[in-house]
């Protein structure tokens, strides 16, 4: 098996790695580049657990292979609070108490950053649709919806 | 309800603190079970039965083998013989022996230097079966002339007579039924079947097992419980119990799922047959869906009687469910819980426990209760609307209480059904006004709770701060509740105590965070054990004072002199005694083993607003109210939290959940895109109310929250759905083309 | 397994005509990292195409007709300001193509390239007159959309044969288009039934349509049967009755894990009345 | 005296008896009591039983207290999810 040289940015780091071009950008950050935060829950695009940033645009990382990361920027979990500060969306996630395993809130708090980016006031409807793909078992998603369209107002008011 | 409603008697129970592994989990630092790597890892996978029922006639793994980085094969032969009992049928599970039981069965486990080697390296294993007749479904499976899954299998409970796939047979009830339907002015008998469904925890099965080949071990692992895992791989590969260190990782969901063992004790056979090196097992999602517990499907007879004016005079239930070729359905569970909520002088229950060739069930949430419930819920609402009554003050008019005899047998004790349903009666939801192709469901589900075997230990760090050793894994927000506990009974703020999920090496055994048991028998053993602590706190002061350490209590953080020394002597606070701990004889430290008594058992009513597409079938659940009696709410946020993720639970089972088995006995939807679990856009808000009838047999009250929650759903929709199309749909899951095509027929008439 | 970047269709036509095993071109990755991982197929050779100049592109003609890049996420289609304007039908179609990430790298062709009958895009495509361009050894040729898929998992394309474009009439004045499928949940399903209505107006009177469906036969339909209950009406219940019959009597589905085929025959009609309407209310300039 | 309550399907090997009068102090006691009385009992205790003592179940317990004219209930043991 021919593996291949990638250089890509990870959260802002410039990141060199060798993929065996099976290998999925989620194996790559969970196995080669020690980012576990992303999560695999189905490997078939599913359940947006392993949701990431790519070129600022919002994918499964079980569905984008490690050699098409090449010379991209990919942003995970690990990046969204690079200080002490927590971002709003993970303080309101605590605040709310929309996590109970925490297993599938990687997932939505990356989703959820990519919706706040686009649309910093979004409806409950939009927030529930735009995180159709992200599934959670515990929750019933009652307050990961309450959490992040309380984000949304801190942030427009911050704003 | 309103943050500040619930009752503030104490100064941290009740209040809504953040959870102390919160940031972990909110930064992606928290590890779970995949997130685990040991030095000199390999990588393992399975190969699986494509067949319903086969006998595998021989394995060759010589093609894997010659694979450059294949380091390991197992098959069953590597797994001792002789076991017996469940630790048999867990064995069995784990890897077939002479026959694969079900699509999905595990053949044999390879260990590679990579994750995507050890998977080809699985696909090069070559199995000759034989194939052999199957049957999944339950009804099918109890027919005289059924395949046989396993000849021999009853135990001593089945009569003589029994189809051979029943293994289990139940019956238990009280008084004269015959004579309870002759008063009844009403008397109704359906059939319902429920599908089986799966926990649908979001995060696979995941450990890293190691095993040397003096028979010391240690592994790493998603579970819910450490010492189950430990105590069951020990058995099935015949090593001493307490060599064998477990560490529960963080835990991305379990329901029940993760009480038991599937591949997890193959990576330690992997890792002693590689030289000792560690083994990673990891399943993906078709592997969970086909091989891990999903729960059992059921077929269920229900028969009641009741007066013009709803009392009921007599129950009977007549139950068989499969939990696929192994016993273990929860049959017995779903008749306790079925007409649990209702007083009755006559009652009579029967099941069977039945064979077929799907994966070996796993508990799921109040395990049967959500099947009991819908067909004895779906009944009683169906009888109530001939008979024009209102479905509460039907409930009321048969609700138990105090020192009512239960359906199952004992007396209740203090219980707060009641006050559920009168908490129901007031809410908004319930006099919201409905339009046209809108219904309203009411159902009322129940869950024992449990307590279990528990140890716990905590110690006083030297700065007066605490920490807490449990062995339950925490899958809801248990180190909060716990941890408000203990810093209630300390005296201390909540961030003074950290609360530790520890490994097997560390504590007395502990039965899994299930039964819905952390907060209740874990939250009581921790508080148990700080008493213990805070004596010992208080015999150091009272020797440092020179009086009797029975006349010093312990107030609010410090000891303090009490009775006729009352103000003698400033009260010592625990970080002063804590800093003088070491010239003072040592360590503070309590702990508490056993059993804690006093469970509570816990009912719940859902309220369900649906709206019904007459075109298309399609249910849209557009408002949905929990209430359910929590005893006491130690972290209200986390209770509301249980209350909501079990209604969407039940609403996915009751909706569109469902195994789907073709002819070929082959699992069709073994993925998220067909096994259709709710998402977000599917959903309203879940209003929760929070009803407190505290449990006298715990220290803060509590009674459990976690499973009550699922019971309700199956029928409170299923009711709404009645109520919306004017038809009735007995069969689970209720998807679009089953409910169009009952009010087509109806069309039809 | 094999990975090529090609920098033109060309070349990638080349690898893959000369490929010895099983060759797979990627674009989205939405349809072939699944099979990969399930172990449905492993390429001997993946064929990236989004190294290829103008993948990413969506361009308007002189003429008022769209030519969209393979490698056109259903995210950039639906963010294009005109493209949506001109066929909201297609857009929504795409758009309910599996979740936001999956909307992230799924395209329209592929989309059409992986042959099943229930891909949201296709009866839209079809609807639409959509053509694609394929480059192959020979050459180039464009070829009808409905021309492409011909059963469950097969397409009309030989081997060393890649879609390069997908291209869109020009819209034209009066015009709607619009598609709705079925699914049990609200997102994440694959169409139970899926159909498309695309319509040009004449005043009120319904002057051309094109009617496909989904999910109810081995490949999406165009059903002209539907399409001529549509022509010379007002879009009133006789013509709704009527479009609702044909798109019944044109459905041959299977019973499956996804619904019954009563279920779809049934539904094809309910959804053909519903999608038609919306078309309507497009071509006559309502916004819905 | 204790008066313990069994499941009905049990009467095939109690000779019919659903009540089973026995002496006991602990749940123990009467578990043992009960197989003394109808050995055809055995094998379902061994399986694993539950015990309501006065409306409390009891499951892992052999010596919790049985009071004296306590309503006693044989149950099979529960598990949870």
């Amino acid at each position: 098996m021919t593996t291949i040289r990638v250089t890509t940015e990870v959260n802002g780091d410039r990141v060199e790695f060798l993929a065996d071009p099976r290998e999925t950008l989620l194996d790559v950050l969970r196995d080669k580049l020690g980012l576990t935060g992303s999560k695999e829950g189905c490997g078939t695009g599913d359940c947006g657990a392993c949701s990431v940033l790519l070129d600022g645009r919002l994918v499964s990382s079980c569905l984008v292979l490690g050699v098409e990361a090449e010379g991209r920027k990919v942003e995970t979990i690990e990046g969204m609070a690079p200080g002490e500060e927590l971002h709003p969306l993970q303080r309101k996630f605590l605040e709310h108490a929309a996590l109970q395993c925490g297993f599938c809130t990687p997932g939505f708090l990356v989703a959820s950053k990519a919706l706040l980016e686009r649309n910093p006031d979004p409806t409950e409807e939009e927030v529930r649709y735009w995180l159709a793909g992200n599934l959670c078992r515990c929750t019933g998603y009652d307050k990961i919806v309450r959490a992040v369209l309380d984000a949304a107002a801190e942030m427009r008011g911050a704003g | 309800m309103a943050k500040d409603d619930v009752k503030q008697a104490y100064k941290l129970v009740g209040t809504r603190v953040l959870r102390p592994d919160g940031l972990d989990k909110v930064t992606g630092r928290a590890r779970y079970g995949a997130d685990f790597a040991m030095p000199g890892m390999l990588y393992g996978a399975v190969a699986r039965s494509p067949h319903a029922h086969a006998r595998i006639v021989s394995i060759d793994a010589s093609k894997a083998l010659a694979l450059d980085g294949v380091k390991a094969v197992v098959t069953r032969a590597d797994l001792p013989e002789g076991l017996t009992g469940e630790d048999w049928n867990l064995q069995e599970n784990a890897m077939a022996g002479e026959v694969a039981l079900y699509d999905g069965h595990a053949v044999a486990a390879v260990a590679a230097t990579s994750a995507l080697l050890a998977k080809d390296a699985a696909r090069l294993i070559e199995v000759d079966y034989e194939v052999l007749p199957h049957v999944t479904d339950v009804d099918e499976a109890m027919k005289p002339d059924a395949p046989v899954i396993r000849p021999g299998a009853a135990d001593h409970t089945v009569p003589d007579g029994m189809p051979p796939n029943v293994v289990k047979y139940f019956e238990f009830g009280r008084g004269d039924v015959e004579a309870g339907f002759a008063q009844a002015d009403l008397v109704r008998e359906r059939t319902y079947r429920t599908e089986a469904t799966h926990q649908g925890y979001i995060e696979p099965q995941a450990c890293v097992g190691q095993l040397g080949s003096d028979g010391k071990g240690e592994m790493w692992v998603t579970t819910q419980g450490q010492w189950y895992v430990r105590k069951m791989c020990a058995d099935l590969l015949g090593l001493g119990v307490a060599q064998l260190r477990v560490t529960p990782s963080e835990i991305g969901g379990g329901f029940g799922g993760k009480t038991t063992v599937f591949m997890e004790p193959l990576s330690l056979a992997l890792s002693r047959k590689a030289g000792g090196r560690p083994v990673k097992l990891v399943m993906d999602r078709a592997e969970v869906l086909r091989a891990t517990g999903p729960t059992a499907s059921a077929s269920m007879d229900v028969k009641i009687g009741m007066k013009a004016d709803g009392t009921m005079t007599a129950a009977r239930a007549e139950f068989r469910m499969q939990g696929g070729a192994f016993p273990g359905s929860p049959v017995n569970e779903a008749l306790e819980c079925a007409f649990a909520p209702y007083k009755l002088a006559a009652v009579e229950h029967i099941g069977y426990d039945v064979l077929a060739n799907r994966p070996k069930a796993a508990a799921y949430r109040a395990p049967g209760a959500p099947m009991g419930a819908f067909a004895a819920e779906s009944l009683i609402d169906e009888m109530a609307r001939e008979l024009g009554l209102d479905p509460i003050e039907l409930r009321l008019l048969n609700v138990v209480e105090e020192g009512d005899r239960s359906s199952y047998g004992p007396k209740f004790k203090r219980i707060g059904l009641r006050e559920v349903l009168e908490a129901t009666k007031v809410h908004p939801n319930f006099s919201v006004p409905l339009g046209p192709n809108q219904g309203r469901g009411v159902a009322t589900g129940f869950w024992f709770n449990y307590n279990g075997d528990t140890s716990v230990s905590m110690a006083i760090a030297e700065d007066g701060t605490a920490q807490v050793a449990v062995g339950t894994p925490d899958i809801g927000g248990g180190r909060a509740s716990i941890g408000l506990m203990v810093a209630e009974t300390l005296g201390v703020p909540y961030e003074a105590v950290r609360i530790n999920v520890v490994e097997t090496g560390a504590l007395g055994i502990n039965e899994p965070t299930h039964g819905s048991r952390a907060t209740f028998a874990t939250g009581k053993a921790a508080v148990l054990a700080t008493e213990q602590a805070t004596r010992e706190m208080c015999r150091r002061a009272a020797a440092d004072w020179g009086i009797d350490p029975d006349a010093v209590e312990w107030v609010e953080g410090a000891a303090q002199p009490a009775g006729p020394n009352a103000g003698k002597f400033p009260p010592m606070s625990i970080a002063e005694i804590a800093g003088n701990m070491s010239n003072t004889g040592g360590p503070i430290a309590g702990h508490w083993e056993g059993v804690p008594r006093g469970v509570g058992a816990s009912f719940g009513t859902h309220v369900a607003d649906v709206e019904v597409d007459p075109e298309t079938g399609r249910v849209t659940v557009l408002r949905y109210l929990v209430v359910q009696d929590a005893g006491r709410a130690i972290q209200p946020d986390y209770v509301e939290g249980q209350y909501q993720g079990g209604a969407v639970q039940g609403i996915g089972w009751a909706l569109n959940e469902g195994y789907v088995y073709g002819a070929d006995g082959r699992l069709q939807n073994a993925g998220f895109l067909d096994y259709r679990i709710p998402v977000a856009s599917d959903l309203p808000m879940i209003d929760t109310v929070i009803v407190e009838v505290p449990n006298p047999g715990h220290p803060f009250g509590v009674r459990g929250v976690g499973e009550t929650g699922i019971t309700p759903p199956l029928p409170a929709i299923a009711n709404a759905v009645a109520a919306a199309t004017g038809v009735r749909l007995a069969d689970l899951p209720m998807n679009p083309p089953r409910v169009l095509a009952a009010i087509r027929s109806r069309m039809d008439d | 397994m094999r990975y090529h970047t090609p920098q033109t269709f060309e070349e990638a036509a080349r690898i893959a005509a000369t490929g010895s095993g099983t060759t797979r071109f990627l674009a989205g990755g939405t349809d072939v990292l699944v099979q990969m991982r399930t172990g449905l197929v492993t390429p001997d050779d993946l064929i990236d195409l989004k190294h290829i100049p103008g993948a990413y592109d969506i361009t308007q003609a002189p003429d008022g007709g769209w030519q969209i890049g393979v490698a056109v996420s259903g995210a950039a289609l639906g963010e294009h300001p005109e493209l949506g304007r001109a066929w909201p039908g297609v857009v929504e179609a795409m758009e309910l193509v599996g979740s936001t990430q999956v909307q992230g790298r799924a395209t329209l062709t592929g989309n059409l390239c992986n042959g099943s009958p229930a891909a949201d895009s296709v009866p839209a495509l079809v609807a639409a007159g959509a053509v694609v361009r394929v480059t192959g050894p020979d050459g180039t040729r464009e070829v009808p959309v409905e021309e492409i898929p011909e059963g469950p998992g097969k397409t009309a394309l030989v081997p060393g044969e890649v879609v390069s474009a997908l291209l869109l009439p020009p819209r034209g004045a009066a015009g709607g288009d619009a598609y709705q499928r079925f699914i049990p949940r609200t997102e994440m399903d694959i169409a139970v039934v899926g159909c498309a209505v695309n319509l040009t107006l004449d005043g009120d009177v319904i002057r051309a349509a094109r009617v496909a469906l989904g999910a109810v036969a081995p490949t999406v339909l165009l059903v002209p049967d539907a399409a001529a209950a549509l022509v010379g009406s007002h879009w009133d219940d006789g013509a709704r009755a009527r479009i609702e019959a044909a798109a019944r009597a044109a459905a041959r589905p299977i019973t499956d894990k996804r619904g019954t085929a009563e279920f779809r025959t049934h539904v094809a009609g309910v959804l053909a009345g519903r999608v038609a309407d919306i078309a309507y209310r497009r071509a006559k300039g309502e916004q819905t | 005296m204790i008066e313990v309550n069994l499941w009905s399907g049990l009467r095939h090997v109690t000779g019919g008896a659903t009540v089973v009068e026995v002496e006991g102090a602990t749940v123990g006691a009467v578990l043992d009591a009960l197989v003394a009385a109808h050995p055809g009992l055995a094998p379902f205790i061994e399986a694993g039983v539950s015990v309501a003592v006065d409306g409390e179940i009891i499951t892992g317990d052999r010596f919790a207290e049985v009071p004296d004219g306590a309503e006693v209930f044989l149950m099979q043991r529960l598990k949870g999810g």
